[in-house]
C-alpha cells in the first residue's frame, strides 16, 4: 500500500492548563491519498478546530499529542532540507484576502521572497517567467498588479494573487482556510473555479477548510465534519450532504438556506446540540 | 403601487463619497417604497451602495459620505428635509437599525440593559424603574435571552446573543420600520438560523415593515417579500421574491442567483463577472463638477405587475471573465 | 458604512496627498515644520562655533553682567550679554546648543535601539521572556524616574553630558520598549507574518525585513520622544544642579541664572536666551511628534481642528 | 463578580510591592556601584563648592551611621527595614533633626500642590481634548483651543521662569516664594492663612497645568477620533438619544479609558516635574528640600524624599488601577 500523501493521527491540541484547559482537537485523523489529487474538505463551525488542524499541518502549532507525517515522513523529525522541502510542497491560501499582503511592500514582494527562499529561478528573467505562468493559470496579468500596493487591487485579485503564490510553488497540498468566505459571490466562483482546474490540471490536492457546506458540495471530494474539536462524521462529499447520520451533521445541513424561496426553510426545527450560553466566568 | 400602503417611500436617493479628487457615487438615485407589513431585500455585492442606502435612510452617512439629494418619505414626512429634533424623535421611534456586525455595535461600557432603557427613557420620558424592568425583561425574553443578560455587558456575551440583543433593542418602541444591515453575516449557520427566526417573528408581531440588507440570495430567498438588486448604486431589478427567482431579467440578478452553490444541486461552476463601465464601482466625478456630471439613475421596465427591472440590453452589461478594477 | 466604497475612498484621499504609497512624511506640515525649527537651531549653532569664540564660555574671559547689545551698557563685543562669572551669553550658547541635543540625540538612540530589542523579544518570543519585560517595563513606567535619576546623579563625582545622557537613557527604554512591543503582537497576527513563514523565511527576517518597516512612523515617533524626553529630563537634573559641571548645557546656563537669582536681578538675558532656544527646540520636537502621529493613525489627519 | 475580580486585586498589589522593592533596591546598590558611596557624595561637593567643612569627620560619621563596614547583605537587610518602617535616620545635615520630621512638613505642601494642579491639569485637558474633537463646539473654541496646546511642549519649569518673570517680577502681581506669607502660623482654619497659600500657590500649579494640560488634551482629542468611528457610536445616532447623552455616555466614557492609561504613565513624569517646580518656586515641599539635601550631601535625607516619591506615585497608580476596572468592564477579562 502506497503511503498517503498527508496522514493527521491521533492530533490532540489543548490550550491552556489545568481548570482553564479548552480542548480545540481531540483524536483527529486524517488521510490525504497519494494518488490522483483530490479536495477534501474539513467543515465545522467557529469553534470546532478546524482552524487549529490547519495550523498544525502548516506547522504554526504544535500538537500536544499525536502526529503529522507527510509521505512517510513525520514533520516533527523533519530535518531543515525536509523542513524546506515539506514547506514548498504544502503551501495555503487564506481567508483576509488584505492582511495576507505586507502594507509596506508592493505585490511582487511575496513572489520576489518565495523565489528567493526556494531558490526557484537562476535569474530575474527566470523568476519573471515563472510568475507571469502563475498569474495566467489564476487569470490575471504582471503589468496589471505586480507593482501596485495591496489596497489599489480588488479582493478578487488580491485572492487570486494569493493562489498564484501558492501555485508558483508546484505544491503536492494547498491548505486552504476558509478562501471564500469574506469575498463577494463572483470572486468566490472564480476562486472555485481556480481551485478545480488546480486540482484537475495541476494535480494540486486541497484541504478546503470552511464552514460553508454548499461550497463544500460543489467542489469537494470527500468531507469530515468537525464539531467541538472531534471529526463527528466522513465520508464522501455527496453521501454526506445528502444523507447525513450524525445527529450535528444533520443540525448543520437542515440550518443551510436553499436559495430557492419555494423550498421551505425550517426555521423552527430544534437546535439543541448548540446551546449558546453567556460567557461568564 | 398604492401610496397609501407604504411606510416608506424613496425617490431619489443620492449619496456621494467625496475624495480629493472628486466624488464617488455611492447611491445614484435610488428610489423605492417598503410597504406596510413587508419584508424588502436589500441585496448586492460589496460596494454596490446597499449599506450606505440604509444609512442614508437613517440621515446617518458618516463622511467622506454625504447625501446629495433625494428624499425619504416615512409616513409622508421628508427626513432628508427634517429639523435635527425631529430627525431625532423619528429614529428609534420610527425607523430603527439592527446593525451590521453587532461585536462592536453595542457600547461595551454600559450594561445591556442601560442601552435599552435609554432608547426607552429618551423617546418615551422617564419611566418607573420596576416597569422599566419589566418592560427590558419582556423585550428580552421576546429574542430569546433571560432576565439577567439585562445586566450583562457585551463582552460577556456570544455573538448570536448581541445580535438577539440589538433585536430586543431594535423592537423596543415598536417601530414601524426596522432596518437591519446584514444581521446575521457574521454568525455560524446554525445561530444564523436561530437568529433569523427570531428576526421573523418579532416583525410579525408588531406588524412592521423591515428592510432586510444581505449578500445571501438563499438567506433573501427565505426572509423576504419583495427584493431590490443593487448594483454600483443602482437598483437594477426590484419585484416580489418568488418572481425574481422564478424569472430574473437582469443580466446581475442571474447572476447573483446563479453564483449561489446549493448543497442540492450540484452544478458547474461560472465563474464571471458583470462590467457595467459607465456606472462602475468608484467612478470618480471631477472635482467642482460634481453637480452637473450627476448621472441619470438607471430606467426600470416593469416586467410584470410589481416587477421592474433595468434595461440589459444595453452592451455595457455583457458578462465579462474580468474583474472589475477601481480606476 | 460600506467598508469597500469607505476604502476606495479613503485610497483616493491617500493618493491625492501623497500622491503615492508610501506616503512621504514630508507632506505633513506640522512634522516639516517641527524638521525646520530643529534644523535651524543645529545649522545656526554649528555656523555660531565657526563665527564665533568659544573660549569666551569659560568663565572671566569676558566682563562680568554685561547686558545685550542693544540695552544701554552693552556692546557689540557681546552681543548677548554676559553673565555673573564673565562668560559670554553668545559663546555658551553656541556650545551650549549642540551639547543640549547631542544628550537628547543619545538618549533617543539608545532607547530605541533597547526598545527595538526589547519589545521583538518580549513581542515575538512571548511566554516569559515577554513576562519580565513586561513586568520590568511597567515598572519602569510607573516610577518617577527622576527621583531615582537624582540619586544617581547625586553619586557621580564628575559629571559630563555623555555620561548624564546614559543615565537618562537608562530609564528611557521602557516607553519605546512598551509601544514597539504592543506593535509586534498585534503584527504577529498579520496575515503576511504567517505567509512569509510558508515561504520559509527565517524570524529574523520576519522580524527586520516583514514587521520592522512597517514601524517606522512608530520608529520615528519614538525616537523623537527619546530626544524631547532625554533633554527634558536633562534639564530636570541640570535645574538641581546635577548636570555637567564643565561643558555648558542650555539647562545648566538656565540652572545657574537661577541659583544667580537673575529673574530677580532683571538679567533677563541671562535665562531668557538659553531658555527660549529650549522652548523652540520642544516646540519643534514637539510639531514633529504631532506630525508623526498623524502619518501613523490617519484618521487624526482627517478631523483637522 | 463583576468589575474587580480578586486575581485581578492581587496582580496589582503584586505589581506594587514588587515595584516598591525594585526601586529601593536600585536606590540602594546605585551609591555602592562605584565603589564607596561617601566617598563619592563629598567628591562631588568638593568639586561643586570647593570645600567641605570637617570632610573627613564627615565620612567617618557617615560610615558609621550607615554600618557601612558591615557585609553587603546585611547593610542591604538592613536598609529594607528601615524602608518598610519609614525609618529613614537623621538628617545628615541639619542633625540630630530626623529625616521623618522634614520630609512630614513638606509632603502635605506637596501632595496638595500636586493632587491640586494634577486634577485640574487632567480635567481640563480632558475636557478641552473632548471638545476639540466634538462636531458641535463653536468655531472660535476650535481656532483658540489648539493655540494653548502649544504650552504642552514647553518643561514645567521653564514655564514656571516664565511665570516668574511676568507676574512676580514684571507686574508684581504674586509673592515671589514660599508656601505662604512669613510672619503667618499655618492654620488651615485661619482666612488669611488660606488666602496666602493659595496666593503662593497659583503660579506652582499654573506652570504645571498649563504645561501638562495640552497632553491629556491631545491624547482626549485622538481617542474621541477613534471612538466617532466605532459601530456603537453610530448606533447611538441611530437610536435618536440627545446629543449631550451620546457624547457622555458614549463617546467620552469610552475614549476616556486610555485617558486613564495615559494617566497612570504620567504620573511620575508629573511628580518629577512638581518636584522641580516647587523647588523653583522655593515653595515648602519636597522639591525645595530635595535640592537642599543634594547641595547639603545629605545622603539620608535624599534616600528618604525620594522613597517617599516613588512611594506615593505607585501608591496613586495602585489606586487608579483599582478604580479603572469600574470604568471598563473588560478589563478582568484580558487575560483569559
Amino acid at each position: 500500500m502506497p503511503e498517503p500523501l498527508l496522514a493527521v493521527r491521533g492530533a490532540t491540541k489543548v490550550y491552556g492548563k489545568r481548570q482553564n484547559a479548552v480542548t480545540a482537537l481531540r483524536d483527529v485523523d486524517l488521510t490525504i491519498a497519494d494518488g490522483a489529487a483530490s479536495i477534501t474538505t474539513i467543515a465545522g463551525e467557529s469553534g470546532s478546530g478546524k482552524t487549529t488542524l490547519a495550523d498544525a499541518i502548516l506547522g504554526f502549532t504544535g500538537l500536544t499529542s499525536g502526529s503529522i507525517t507527510y509521505r512517510g515522513r513525520d514533520l516533527a523529525g523533519l530535518s531543515r532540507r525536509g523542513r524546506l522541502e515539506y514547506r514548498r510542497e504544502v503551501q495555503a491560501i487564506f481567508q483576509d484576502p488584505f492582511g495576507v499582503y505586507n502594507p509596506f511592500y508592493r505585490m511582487r514582494h511575496i513572489f520576489d521572497v518565495a523565489v528567493r527562499r526556494f531558490d526557484l529561478a537562476p535569474d530575474k528573467r527566470a523568476a519573471q517567467r515563472l510568475v507571469d505562468e502563475a498569474l495566467a493559470v489564476v487569470g490575471l496579468r504582471a503589468d496589471e498588479v505586480l507593482d501596485k500596493h495591496p489596497h489599489q487591487l480588488s479582493g478578487g485579485q488580491r485572492q487570486r494573487m494569493m493562489m498564484a503564490r501558492a501555485y508558483l510553488l508546484k505544491p503536492r497540498l494547498i491548505v486552504a482556510d476558509e478562501p471564500v468566505s469574506m469575498v463577494d459571490a463572483s470572486v468566490r466562483a472564480m476562486i472555485l473555479d481556480i481551485m478545480l482546474r488546480l486540482r484537475d490540471e495541476h494535480g494540486i490536492s486541497f484541504l478546503y477548510i470552511t464552514h460553508d457546506l454548499s461550497t463544500a458540495y460543489q467542489i469537494g471530494d470527500d468531507i469530515c465534519i468537525l464539531y467541538r474539536g472531534e471529526i463527528v462524521e466522513r465520508g464522501e462529499t455527496r453521501a454526506v450532504i445528502d444523507a447525513p447520520q450524525h445527529e450535528y451533521s444533520k443540525l448543520l445541513i437542515g440550518s443551510i438556506p436553499v436559495p430557492d424561496p419555494e423550498v421551505v426553510w425550517d426555521l423552527d426545527a430544534p437546535v439543541s446540540l448548540t446551546g449558546e450560553s453567556a460567557r461568564t466566568p | 403601487m398604492t401610496g397609501d400602503q407604504n411606510v416608506l417611500r424613496v425617490r431619489d436617493l443620492r449619496v456621494h463619497y467625496g475624495t480629493g479628487r472628486g466624488d464617488i457615487i455611492a447611491v445614484n438615485g435610488v428610489s423605492f417604497d417598503v410597504r406596510a407589513g413587508e419584508t424588502l431585500g436589500l441585496v448586492g455585492e460589496s460596494g454596490s451602495g446597499k449599506s450606505t442606502t440604509a444609512m442614508a435612510l437613517l440621515r446617518l452617512v458618516s463622511p467622506p459620505g454625504r447625501i446629495v439629494g433625494g428624499t425619504v418619505m416615512l409616513h409622508g414626512e421628508d427626513l432628508l428635509a427634517a429639523d435635527e429634533r425631529t430627525l431625532r424623535r423619528r429614529r428609534w421611534s420610527e425607523v430603527s437599525l439592527i446593525p451590521q456586525g453587532s461585536m462592536n455595535s453595542l457600547n461595551p461600557v454600559l450594561r445591556v440593559g442601560d442601552q435599552i432603557v435609554d432608547v426607552i427613557r429618551t423617546h418615551e420620558g422617564r419611566a418607573r424603574g420596576a416597569a422599566l424592568t419589566e418592560r427590558v425583561t419582556g423585550l428580552l425574553e421576546t429574542v430569546g435571552l433571560p432576565p439577567r443578560v439585562m445586566r450583562l455587558y457585551p463582552h460577556e456575551l456570544s455573538g448570536g446573543m448581541k445580535q438577539r440583543a440589538c433585536i430586543a433593542m431594535a423592537i423596543a418602541l415598536s417601530p414601524s420600520l426596522i432596518i437591519a444591515d446584514e444581521p446575521t453575516s457574521a454568525l455560524d449557520v446554525v445561530v444564523q438560523r436561530v437568529v433569523a427566526r427570531t428576526l421573523m417573528e418579532v416583525k410579525d408581531r408588531l406588524n412592521s415593515s423591515m428592510i432586510l440588507i444581505g449578500h445571501d440570495m438563499a438567506l433573501q430567498a427565505h426572509l423576504v417579500d419583495r427584493i431590490a438588486v443593487m448594483y454600483a448604486g443602482n437598483i437594477v431589478e426590484i419585484g416580489p421574491v418568488a418572481e425574481i427567482f422564478r424569472d430574473p431579467r437582469h443580466p446581475y440578478t442571474r447572476h447573483l442567483i446563479a453564483s449561489v452553490p446549493s448543497i442540492h444541486r450540484r452544478k458547474p461552476i461560472v465563474p464571471s463577472e458583470l462590467r457595467f463601465p459607465d456606472h462602475g464601482r468608484g467612478t470618480l466625478l471631477s472635482r467642482g463638477r460634481q453637480m452637473s456630471s450627476r448621472r441619470r439613475p438607471v430606467d426600470l421596465y416593469e416586467v410584470s405587475p410589481g416587477h421592474f427591472a433595468a434595461r440589459a440590453d444595453d452592451e455595457t452589461w455583457a458578462v465579462t471573465e474580468e474583474d472589475p478594477t477601481h480606476a | 458604512m460600506d467598508p469597500t466604497l469607505t476604502r476606495i475612498a479613503e485610497a483616493e484621499i491617500e493618493a491625492e496627498e501623497a500622491g503615492a504609497r508610501p506616503a512621504s512624511p514630508w507632506r505633513n506640515r506640522k512634522l516639516v515644520a517641527g524638521a525646520v525649527i530643529v534644523g535651524v537651531i543645529l545649522v545656526s549653532t554649528f555656523i555660531g562655533g565657526l563665527v564665533w569664540d568659544t573660549t569666551l564660555a569659560r568663565a572671566a574671559t569676558s566682563p562680568l553682567n554685561l547686558p545685550p547689545f542693544w540695552v544701554d551698557g552693552g556692546s557689540m563685543d557681546h552681543p548677548l550679554g554676559t553673565e555673573n562669572s564673565g562668560r559670554d551669553m553668545l559663546a555658551l550658547i553656541v556650545v551650549g546648543s549642540p551639547t543640549t541635543l547631542r544628550v537628547g540625540l543619545i538618549v533617543a538612540l539608545i532607547s530605541m535601539l533597547v526598545g527595538v530589542v526589547l519589545g521583538f523579544l518580549a513581542g515575538y518570543l512571548g511566554g516569559a521572556v515577554d513576562a519580565v519585560i513586561r513586568i520590568l517595563s511597567d515598572t519602569a513606567m510607573t516610577i518617577p524616574t527622576l527621583a531615582i535619576m537624582i540619586v544617581i546623579a547625586a553619586y557621580i563625582p564628575e559629571m559630563n553630558a555623555t555620561t548624564m545622557a546614559l543615565i537618562i537613557a537608562v530609564f528611557a527604554w521602557a516607553g519605546p520598549t512598551r509601544m514597539i512591543r504592543a506593535q509586534v503582537l498585534s503584527m504577529r497576527e498579520q496575515g503576511y507574518v504567517r505567509m512569509a513563514r510558508l515561504s520559509a523565511v527565517s524570524d529574523t527576517e520576519i522580524m527586520f525585513r516583514e514587521m520592522l518597516p512597517n514601524l517606522l512612523p512608530y520608529l520615528a515617533a519614538s525616537f523623537i520622544g527619546g530626544m524631547s524626553g532625554g533633554i527634558l529630563a536633562a534639564v530636570g537634573l541640570e535645574a538641581l544642579g546635577l548636570g555637567p559641571q564643565r561643558v555648558p548645557t542650555l539647562g545648566m546656563i538656565v540652572s545657574q541664572a537661577i541659583e544667580g537669582s537673575a529673574i530677580l536681578r532683571g538679567m533677563w538675558w541671562w535665562w531668557g536666551f538659553p531658555a527660549i532656544i529650549l522652548m523652540v527646540i520642544f516646540i519643534g520636537l514637539f510639531l514633529i511628534a504631532i506630525g508623526l502621529d498623524e502619518i501613523a493613525n490617519p484618521r487624526l489627519r482627517g478631523a483637522r481642528t | 463578580m463583576r468589575g474587580l475580580t480578586w486575581g485581578y486585586v492581587a496582580r496589582r498589589l503584586g505589581m506594587y510591592v514588587f515595584t516598591l522593592w525594585l526601586s529601593a533596591t536600585i536606590m540602594f546598590f546605585i551609591p555602592r556601584l562605584s565603589g564607596d558611596p561617601v566617598e563619592g557624595m563629598v567628591a562631588r561637593i568638593t568639586m561643586q563648592s570647593g570645600h567641605v567643612a570637617g570632610g573627613e569627620e564627615l565620612i567617618a560619621a557617615w560610615r558609621e551611621r550607615f554600618g557601612l563596614d558591615d557585609p553587603l547583605f546585611v547593610q542591604y537587610l538592613t536598609y529594607l527595614r528601615n524602608m518598610l518602617t519609614f525609618d529613614f535616620g537623621y538628617s545628615l545635615a541639619n542633625f540630630p533633626t530626623e529625616v521623618n520630621s522634614l520630609i512630614g512638613r513638606a509632603v502635605p505642601w506637596t501632595l496638595g500642590l500636586l493632587t491640586v494642579a494634577t486634577v485640574l491639569s487632567f480635567v481640563l485637558g480632558t475636557v478641552i481634548g473632548a471638545l476639540l474633537a466634538w462636531r458641535r463646539t463653536p468655531r472660535l473654541l476650535r481656532v483658540l483651543m489648539p493655540l494653548s496646546l502649544t504650552f504642552t511642549a514647553i518643561p514645567f519649569y521653564i514655564l514656571g521662569i516664565l511665570l516668574i518673570y511676568l507676574f512676580v517680577f514684571t507686574l508684581r502681581l504674586f509673592p515671589v516664594s514660599g508656601g505662604y506669607r512669613s510672619g503667618l502660623t499655618p492654620d488651615a482654619f485661619d482666612p488669611a492663612f488660606v488666602n496666602s497659600v493659595i496666593q503662593h500657590g497659583t503660579l506652582p500649579a499654573l506652570s504645571i497645568v498649563v504645561a501638562s494640560m495640552g497632553v491629556w488634551a491631545l491624547g482626549m482629542r485622538g481617542m474621541m477620533i477613534t471612538v466617532e468611528g466605532e459601530d456603537y457610536l453610530t448606533l447611538a445616532n441611530a437610536k435618536g438619544l440627545r446629543p449631550g447623552r451620546i457624547l457622555f455616555q458614549y463617546q467620552i466614557r469610552n475614549a476616556m479609558l486610555p485617558q486613564v492609561t495615559a494617566l497612570v504613565l504620567g504620573l511620575g513624569g508629573l511628580v518629577g516635574g512638581t518636584v522641580l517646580v516647587e523647588y523653583l518656586f522655593g515653595y515648602p515641599g519636597t522639591g525645595a528640600l530635595l535640592y537642599q539635601a543634594i547641595t547639603n550631601a545629605d545622603f539620608t535625607l535624599i534616600q528618604g524624599i525620594v522613597f517617599i516619591l516613588i512611594l506615593t506615585t505607585v501608591t496613586a497608580v495602585l489606586i487608579i488601577d483599582l478604580v479603572y476596572p469600574l470604568l471598563d468592564p473588560r478589563i478582568t477579562y484580558e487575560r483569559r
